[in-house]
């Protein structure tokens, strides 16, 4: 019979290139950043503070997107900010990840009395509001990268957990899953080597999704004066610092919160992206 | 090969679960008894609702019944835990109704027809994988596509392939021509026909179908509601129908000829 | 004869370019039931689909006519259009679990398009509801009209959807495989019912199939359909005595029937499709395809 | 009979939920190192100044014992008093409730608004540029969390083209003699549009900042519902019947396209509530968020403890309706 389906072949999206780019962009300014750095993100210096960006009249060479009211270079504490935003995306996104797709499949897949206590913890997370208790644990546990990534591990394994669950439940009931009993594969076997490969492309979307908020979350800790000591450069600290004096440094503000922006997107457009491309069924 | 005795299937009916108290129960199967002697083809047909469906799963101790006994190979298989069960699944087989959803489409068919043999410990799979791909007509190629890559038919033969690369004794098809075109149809039960004869095998042919029973099958089981309406052998049945129901059935089938009588 | 319905020279193509119709022409006429014939994807769904209105986005009408009652439906505005199309065509349609909307209640569901689009009076509308769901044989139909779709029996709401198809006394009615989602002994009485209905208000039908046991009980005449062409248009009873095209007879071979358990199940021979697809190919040629 | 029961262990789960909640947020707080009570004297107190301290907020007992005080307390509606502010937690919490609940409730109606335009625009226009468009924005705004959206909007409307307050929930100076702290629904009732064009010039900013992701959402989870919902046979059926798009869309699509989205929604509230924690802090608006946050920095046990408990409830509260407007909605429940 005839099939007017044909071979489609999907282009790599635009969206994958820019997000991919923007990412290997910011990647490599972490990996060289005592180099590329113009100026010593720490130095302050009372006589350059609140220089504005190359393009506006009273600019200072070697600051090109200003200085803040310390006298410390944007550009430079955005690059060498960038290590501790990748860092915390890298360890907490996986650590999440890892945790909250084991929670998810075998609540799913062996339903039970798994499932039953796990979806109760779920149940139990959801009732917090993530962000409140973030702090909380940040509180407890005291400032710092670890406190940072164990907090963000902590209030947001839920995410994976309850999403995954959801599709180890519908792959489960498929036939695929009974032909595999059929053919005599053990439970364990059968999540890891049937349904796994199934929920992969949702595992690497919420992934890098996942790695867009441990960014974020890191942000909003800054700005609550919760993450990292004062002296390391970090997005949400600028941030924080650009949203009190914005009205008289806007670029304090704003070039920070660009590379937030961009970061947070391209996170999320790159694991959208790449579940396309994992897809082979197009149905 | 099979004894099935008094065999009972339900499920607790959650949505009209009392406060307090166990939930009464939906009787999927009610009380069925037969035999499958090795090397029968035997057809089980019903309409929707009849339970057909489930008394395979249970057949292949997929769902553990709730009454009565099932005996396969004269061992008592009715409440086998699992991992006692493993090593007997290489001799009973099933192919499913629902390529879509029986063959994982992250898997190759390659791999979808090796692994039974894998699990089972095989040795020599590609060989085995090569040979049952001939056995049901495919091209070696195919091995390296995926299901959504092929049509209804031969997305079917794989299913066929899978069960019988373990060469068991006895395969359970569960309304594997439902889903296709009469030719493909056609195809795919001649091909059926041929294995059996070739490979010595028992099947249980699970259809809503008389028709494609009657070409097949040389024993019929006939399931209402749950419960044996009528058992016999392909000729007999059809030449002299005993239960109500399963004239009404027959009556009821449009036959492609303009001539039958029909009301 | 005048035909209610008279396709000439129908093409629909998927967007794009693929053809899914190629050529399609036949006619129904007052109190004739007109098969349409062919294995999944042979377009036979998408003629009744071009007639409605309903084709899928991605596939349009790109060549032919279709007279609906003495109108060239192509040549209208859309919304006239869909008006007449509402005011003498009806569709029974596959599935009666999606065929109900439900969230309502079965009365408005029949009796809405009588008020909304032909301008009935409720009570009227009412009064004729009650009176079809009586003919389509259902019990107490003042309860099923308050009743919500999921409170009926799959063949219930077959003998309603029947029930409403009939509402609006349409010339034409396309019914797109009626009956393949219920059991045999259902499809009888449906079949049946579909077929009462059809001669006592003298409608133009056109049935849409894959199975010639059906087409065998219900049609007059009927065209097979390949890759969305008609090979071949003929008499209901000539065809299953003497089918001219191969594919005819091959399909024919093909049917499972028990009454014929040796001579039945042939699948369709290789030399048959190769001489279907070249003369597609052919005919594309010749198109300008 | 099974709605009763429905309900019933609803509310039962809801209890054990919240009674998980209470334990977990009791032993994260007393992990705390430093002491509370410690940062509330003047330098120089005596130990025996803070040991009596310590007595009086219960510091001394075991962490159980403290949890059976408190629990008790609480079943007698007694949470408590706060350390930093010294009132009881129970009216602190109160006092600040509604405006916390007046922004969610805004946002949530823009979010319905915005979203539910875009859903309905991009399924009248499937497959066309305008639903490209529609899902790139979509795509990008749901991307992109509440936080940075208040950030954004701060910039635009705040500094670059100041219409918007980006401060405090009303001005100061306004006279307000208003007996509830629910400002923006009595301003509604005693028709004071000045103090209501106050509020929603303070409130509009936050408010579109938590509602940008949401509306994503339903934008999104509606119009695929819409689009699934267009493809089934009685939608086919009312077009062959004459009725043209629009009509068909809203409604006969509509109303069943509502039903699943309408639980994901419910879910994706009780988010954006949890997301008014940072955007009142942002927005220095008075809510029960932002006193939150001080609690937190100031170690106030008491106080933390009462409001956490308070948006868990809210959170299965949301929840729960949700639910019963499922089974209203939906007849094949409401007749089961």
């Amino acid at each position: 019979m005839r099939d007017a389906r044909g071979d489609v072949k999907r282009p790599i999206g635009l969206r994958l290139w820019l997000s991919g780019g923007w990412l290997i962009l910011l990647v490599l300014a972490a990996l060289l950043a005592p180099w590329i750095a113009p100026q010593d993100p720490l130095a302050q210096d009372l006589f350059t503070s609140r220089l504005p960006p190359f393009w506006e009249a009273g600019a200072e060479p070697g600051y090109w997107l200003g200085s803040d009211s310390l006298g410390r270079d944007v550009l430079s504490r955005i690059i060498h900010g960038a290590r501790l935003a990748l860092i915390v995306a890298l360890v907490a996104g996986t650590l999440t990840c890892v945790i909250g797709t084991a929670l998810g499949l075998i609540a799913g897949y062996y339903r039970g009395w798994p499932d039953r206590i796990i979806s109760r913890f779920v149940d139990i997370w959801m009732a917090f509001p993530p962000v409140l208790f973030a702090i909380l644990l940040i509180a407890v546990l005291g400032t710092g990268l670890t406190s940072i990534i164990i907090a963000i591990v902590v209030i947001d394994w839920t995410r994976f957990a309850r999403v995954i669950r959801a599709e180890a439940m519908t792959q489960g009931a498929m036939d695929y899953v009974a032909s595999a009993q059929v053919a005599g594969r053990k439970r364990m076997g059968t999540m890891l080597t049937e349904i796994l490969p199934n929920v992969l492309p949702t595992i690497i979307a919420l992934l890098t999704l996942e790695m867009g908020i441990a960014v974020i979350v890191e942000a909003i800790l800054s700005f609550v004066n919760l993450s990292i000591s004062t002296d390391s450069p970090t997005w949400g600290g600028m941030i924080s610092e650009g949203r009190t004096s914005v009205h008289q440094a806007w670029w304090v503000l704003v070039f920070p919160l660009i590379t937030l922006f961009l970061t947070v997107l391209s996170f999320s457009q790159l694991g959208e992206g790449l579940k396309d491309r994992f897809d082979p069924v197009l149905r | 090969m099979y004894q099935v005795r008094d065999l009972r299937l339900s499920f607790p009916d959650m949505t009209r679960k009392p406060l307090f108290g166990a939930a009464p129960r939906i009787e999927i199967l009610r009380g069925l008894s037969f035999d499958v002697s090795k090397g029968a083809v035997l057809g089980i047909v019903g309409g929707s609702g009849s339970g057909k469906s489930t008394l395979g799963r249970t057949m292949l101790r997929l769902l553990e019944p709730t009454g009565g006994s099932i005996t396969f190979n004269g061992r008592d298989i009715t409440h086998l835990e699992e991992d006692a069960l493993r090593p007997m699944r290489a001799q009973m087989q099933m192919i499913f109704q629902d390529p879509m959803s029986s063959l994982n489409p992250r898997r190759q068919v390659g791999g979808i027809i090796a692994g039974p043999l894998r699990v089972q410990g095989h040795d020599g799979i590609p060989a085995k994988v090569t040979e049952a791909l001939d056995m049901v007509g495919l091209p070696r190629s195919f091995a390296n596509r995926y299901p959504h890559e092929l049509s209804g038919g031969q997305r079917q033969r794989v299913g066929i392939a899978r069960a019988i690369a373990l060469r068991p004794e006895f395969i359970l098809a569960d309304e594997i021509v439902s889903g296709l075109d009469v030719s493909s149809q056609a195809q795919v039960l001649n091909l059926l026909q041929e294995l059996v004869r070739e490979l010595g095998l028992t099947l249980a042919f699970i259809s809503h179908d008389m028709s494609v029973i009657r070409r097949l099958c040389d024993q019929i089981i006939v399931l209402y509601q749950g419960e044996i309406v009528e058992q016999a052998q392909t000729a007999d049945l059809f030449a002299a129908p005993q239960a109500e129901y399963t004239r009404t059935l027959l009556d009821a089938i449009p036959l492609p000829d303009p001539d039958q009588v029909w009301a | 004869m005048n035909a209610f319905l008279e396709i000439r020279n129908l093409c629909v193509t998927l967007k794009g370019g693929a053809p899914i119709l190629r050529n399609v022409s036949l006619s129904v006429s007052a109190g004739q039931v007109h098969g349409l014939v062919g294995e999944s994807g042979a377009g036979k769904s998408m003629i009744g689909k071009a007639v409605l209105g309903t084709l899928p986005r991605a596939l349009a009408v790109t060549r032919g006519e279709i007279w609906l009652d003495g109108v060239d439906l192509q040549t209208l505005r859309p919304a006239e259009r869909r008006r007449r199309i509402g005011a003498s065509a009806a569709l029974i349609p596959q599935d009666p679990l999606t065929a109900l909307n439900p969230a309502r209640r079965i009365g408005p569901q029949i009796t809405r398009r009588l008020v909304d689009i032909l301008g009935w009076s409720r009570a009227d509308a009412e009064a004729r509801a009650l009176e079809l769901l009586a003919e389509v044989q259902i019990p107490d139909p003042a309860r099923v009209m308050r009743s919500y779709p999921h409170e009926l029996s799959g063949g219930m709401r077959q003998r309603i959807l029947i029930a409403a198809a009939f509402a609006a006394e349409p010339k034409l009615i396309i019914a797109d495989e009626p009956t393949t989602a219920l059991d045999v002994t259902v499809q009888k009485q449906i079949l049946r019912l579909i077929a009462d209905m059809q001669t006592r208000h003298g409608t133009a039908l056109l049935f849409v199939t894959h199975d010639l046991g059906v087409v065998s009980k219900v049609c007059d005449t009927l065209s097979v359909l390949y890759a969305g062409k008609v090979v071949e248009e003929a008499q209901m009873r000539r065809f299953f005595m003497h089918p001219i095209h191969p594919y005819s007879a091959a399909l024919l071979a093909a049917t499972p029937s028990y009454k014929d358990p040796e001579g039945s199940l042939t699948p369709v021979p290789q030399s048959v499709i190769d001489q279907v697809e070249r003369e597609v190919t052919d005919h594309d040629r010749r198109a300008g395809l | 009979m099974t709605l009763l029961r429905n309900i019933l262990m609803r509310l039962l789960s809801t209890a054990i939920t919240l009674f998980g909640v209470a334990v977990i947020i009791f032993v994260v707080i007393r992990v705390v190192p430093g002491n509370p009570i410690a940062m509330m004297l003047p330098p120089g107190a005596t130990e025996a100044d803070i040991a009596r301290l310590q007595a009086q907020y219960g510091f001394d007992k075991s962490i159980f014992e403290q949890f059976m005080i408190w629990l008790r307390g609480v079943v007698q509606g007694d949470f408590g008093t706060s350390i930093s502010l010294r009132q009881p937690v129970s009216s602190l919490v109160l006092n600040r409730l509604p405006a916390t609940l007046e922004l969610s409730i805004v946002a949530l109606l823009i979010a319905v608004v915005i979203g539910g335009t875009m859903a309905l625009t991009g399924t009248r226009w499937r497959n066309t540029r305008k639903e490209g468009a529609i899902d790139v924005s979509t795509g990008m705004a749901l991307s992109i969390p509440d936080f940075l959206w208040g950030l954004v909007l701060i910039l635009l409307f705040g500094v670059l083209w100041p219409v918007f307050h980006i401060s405090g929930r009303i001005s100061p100076a306004l006279d307000i003699d208003f007996t509830t702290n629910f400002y923006l629904f009595e301003a509604l009732l005693r028709l004071r549009f000045d103090v209501l064009g106050d509020l929603i010039g303070h409130m509009f900013m936050p408010a579109l900042a938590l509602a940008i992701p949401l509306s994503a959402i339903i934008a999104q989870l509606l119009k695929q519902s819409l689009k699934e919902t267009m493809h089934l046979d009685y939608v086919t059926l009312s077009r062959t019947h004459g009725y043209g798009e629009h009509h068909v869309i809203t409604r006969d699509a509509l109303p069943n396209a509502i039903l699943p989205t309408l639980t994901l929604v419910g879910v994706q509230f009780t988010f954006l509530i949890g997301g008014t924690v940072i955007i009142e802090r942002l927005f220095s608006y008075e809510g029960l968020g932002n006193m939150a946050i001080d609690a937190v920095i100031n170690r106030d046990l008491p106080l933390i403890q009462g409001i956490v408990i308070l948006f868990a409830l809210i959170f299965t509260l949301v929840n729960l309706a949700v639910d019963m407007l499922y089974v209203v909605l939906n007849p094949r429940l409401r007749h089961a």
